[in-house]
């Protein structure tokens, strides 16, 4: 516990530590995007259904996952930072709200270039689509709202506050548009069918963890500079300042 | 430390961007003293009052030990008073004064007597709107004639008044004074009708 | 698989490759993003402690 | 407390009163709203009947949130809500008479005209029943939400447009609950179990919303 709070409460360990270990997050970030994108383009099997165009599965499972994920994670250091005022899990936080909103847009592109070869068109009102619209519109609210509050001490308050409403809402909103969805349309269709080949899943699962590291590195790189802003007093930043130029 | 109540304020300091207004502030003050602040425009005088009254952050500490030096939090004991006067503009002046006795408790002294001490008597049913800038400042400052704080925070408090309100809200502080109250005072001016020694507080001389 | 067939996607082209493209566009532009932030806040704190030596 | 309550909602309905016509707006901009309707849809008596409650409700969205970036912002700026911050005691009273003054003056209004509107749009008695049923249960949520919103957004800039990127979203379970509860009102579906779906939603929004509501002003007075 002790060594723990030592490298992620001390800002300098923080910044040591993260980064010592970025060059291994990105070293395997290549190596599992890699594997994914050979595996899954070339080696995978044409599902026999949906032919190649099930690819798109490659991309956009993952996207969505860490759309979701990200929220998460957000809410969480939210919660974190309003109880325990730790300036980390701020931080955590506000540079997690971007890179979410962006992977929520891959998700609702790729599912959207999905859509059009296999339900003909490119939207519907399908219970999950419309699910991450909404979680699109709450990461685009609370990067607004943080960015339209000047004073910073209110305006990590007020975010934390935006990303715990918007989570408790997520369940409500979830399933009252599965609810809504299925009063109006049919059954739903899905993405995957329920057992798949394992020639299919690894590379799913790689290009999921490629997804995580990336979000990861993006983390890392803000992370370190904003902690060297916070600390731009400290002798130690200064240093590595010196060692940089 | 003395038997006789002292509040302390400890480690109070605020930074704009680029500078540092003040730092280190740390000050007791015995029952029966008067802080004033002085200091040039943009010095954080109206800061270090918003800090107090905890209606911004800050690192510091305010707090009490009475008689038996029992640490007591002041939150529920201090009266506020900026140029945002609280007032409803909207409201007549005698509807205000039930809002404040409301707001601020403390037994409510006759209505009248209130009204006549701040020369809004002939005003009562008048529309706070239609008063000038000094008689709605007394009007702001009428929960002091009544209400029990007792620390109180005034922000500029004479600088609309005429030299009749002046006079009675030096009064009010005279008497507040001796009951072993305490008041923190951020003003340009000097204070005048005062029996009670001021310790002065000088913010800005960082920045020279 | 020959090669003919990895780049037509099965007749999919159209939507896989927009998809894997749409992809790394945004995670190249997040990585640009990411070292731009850095290379600014880095200035801002060179401007800052230069300041104070003039000082 | 609840003397205070009652000074407050008293000064509160007061203020507005003098006021003049300022509870009108909104209700004024309800009314075009819907009226806007048949001249972009058709006037034909099905599609109005068909979209009748759907029109109404997103009217009566749009009217509240004119209204509702005004809710705080009049008291940050004169001072006041410093004071009631203060007082912590006397905010949990300041928040319930705020609300309840606003419905009265902005919601109350908007949902008696509603009958009327409903039979531009050539609705039948029993919908029209089932209708402002489900409006009811379901303004006592918008106002909340939307309170929370006009919270969220006090220290910003340009608050208005933002308010609507931060309530619509949570929104959208109370449009899906009311609508279908009229949709298949309609088709002589039951809907009870809508209609407490709205309840249940409506009850633990009014337990929980104030509570947040007070950390919040709280943050937005610094």
């Amino acid at each position: 516990m002790q060594r723990l709070t030592r490298y992620f409460l001390v800002p300098q360990q923080c910044y040591r530590f993260i980064t010592d270990w970025s060059p291994w997050l990105t070293g395997a970030f290549l190596l599992t995007l890699g594997y994914g994108l050979i595996a899954g383009l070339c080696f995978a099997p044409a599902d026999y259904q949906q032919g190649d165009g099930f690819r798109i599965i490659y991309v956009h499972v993952p996207s969505a996952l860490l759309a979701m994920g990200i929220y998460t994670i957000m809410t969480t250091t939210a919660l974190i930072s309003l109880v325990f005022r730790i300036k980390l899990a701020t931080l955590v936080m506000q540079i997690s709200a971007p890179i979410g909103a962006s992977f929520t847009f891959l998700a609702l592109i790729t599912g959207s270039l999905w859509g059009k070869p296999m339900w003909g068109t490119w939207w519907i009102w399908d219970a999950r689509l419309t699910s991450v619209l909404i979680l699109f519109f709450l990461y685009l609210a609370f990067i607004a709202v943080r960015a339209a509050i000047s004073d910073p001490w209110a305006r990590d308050r007020i975010a934390a506050w935006m990303a715990i409403i918007g989570f408790i809402n997520i369940p409500i909103i979830h399933y009252s548009v599965l609810w809504w969805n299925t009063l109006h349309q049919g059954a739903t269709l899905t993405v995957f069918n329920p057992s798949i080949a394992p020639s299919m899943l690894y590379p799913l699962l790689s290009m999921i963890i490629a997804f995580a590291l990336f979000y990861l590195i993006l983390l890392c790189q803000r992370l370190c500079a904003d902690i060297l802003y916070q600390e731009r007093k400290a002798a130690w930043v200064q240093e590595i300042l010196h060692e940089l130029t | 430390m003395s038997a006789t109540p002292c509040l302390h304020l400890n480690h109070f300091e605020a930074h704009t961007e680029t500078q540092t207004l003040f730092n280190n502030i740390n000050i007791s003050l015995a029952g029966g003293s008067l802080l004033h602040i002085q200091g040039p425009n943009g010095s954080g005088k109206s800061t270090l009052l918003r800090m107090i009254a905890g209606l911004k952050p800050h690192q510091g500490t305010v707090f009490w030990q009475d008689s038996t030096q029992k640490t007591v939090n002041i939150e529920s004991e201090l009266f506020y008073f900026s140029h945002q006067l609280a007032i409803k503009l909207g409201l007549t002046v005698q509807e205000n004064i039930r809002h404040l006795q409301s707001l601020h408790g403390g037994h409510s002294e006759n209505l009248s007597s209130i009204l006549e001490i701040l020369g809004l008597h002939s005003k009562r049913n008048t529309l706070a709107e239609a008063l000038s800038q000094g008689q709605q400042q007394s009007l702001a400052l009428a929960p002091l004639l009544w209400g029990t704080q007792k620390l109180w925070l005034l922000d500029e408090p004479f600088v609309a008044l005429d030299s009749k309100a002046k006079r009675w809200l030096s009064q009010l502080l005279n008497r507040h004074l001796a009951q072993k109250g305490w008041v923190i005072l951020a003003s340009h001016e000097k204070i005048e009708y005062l029996e009670h020694p001021i310790e002065p507080l000088f913010l800005g001389a960082l920045d020279a | 698989m020959n090669l003919h067939e990895f780049y037509t996607m099965g007749g999919y082209a159209a939507y896989v490759w927009p998809a894997f493209a749409v992809v790394l566009g945004i995670f190249g532009g997040q990585w640009i993003l990411a070292k731009r932030h850095r290379r600014k806040i880095i200035l801002k704190i060179k401007e800052v402690s230069c300041d104070k030596i003039i000082k | 407390m609840l003397k205070q309550f009652k000074i407050l909602l008293e000064h509160e309905l007061k203020i507005h009163y003098r006021h003049g016509a300022e509870w009108l707006t909104p209700l004024v901009f309800y009314w075009l709203v819907v009226s806007l309707f048949p001249f972009a849809l058709s006037s034909t008596q099905s599609i109005l009947r068909q979209s009748a409650a759907g029109i109404i409700w997103i009217a009566l969205l749009l009217s509240l949130l004119m209204s509702l970036p005004r809710l705080f912002q009049s008291d940050l700026k004169d001072g006041s809500l410093a004071q009631y911050c203060l007082r912590t005691s006397s905010l949990m009273p300041y928040i319930s008479a705020k609300l309840l003054s606003y419905a009265v003056l902005y919601i109350i209004p908007c949902l008696l005209l509603t009958p009327l509107l409903a039979l531009l749009f050539y609705l039948p008695a029993h919908s029209i029943f089932i209708l402002l049923l489900t409006l009811c249960l379901g303004s006592p949520i918008l106002l909340l939400i939307g309170s929370l919103g006009a919270a969220l957004t006090l220290k910003a800039r340009e608050s208005s447009a933002l308010l609507a990127l931060v309530i619509f979203p949570l929104y959208i379970p109370v449009l899906i609950l009311a609508l279908n509860c009229v949709n298949l009102a309609e088709q002589n579906l039951p809907i009870g179990a809508l209609l407490a779906y709205l309840a249940a939603y409506c009850c633990v929004a009014i337990a929980l919303i104030p509570l947040a509501l007070k950390s919040i002003l709280k943050i937005g007075v610094t």
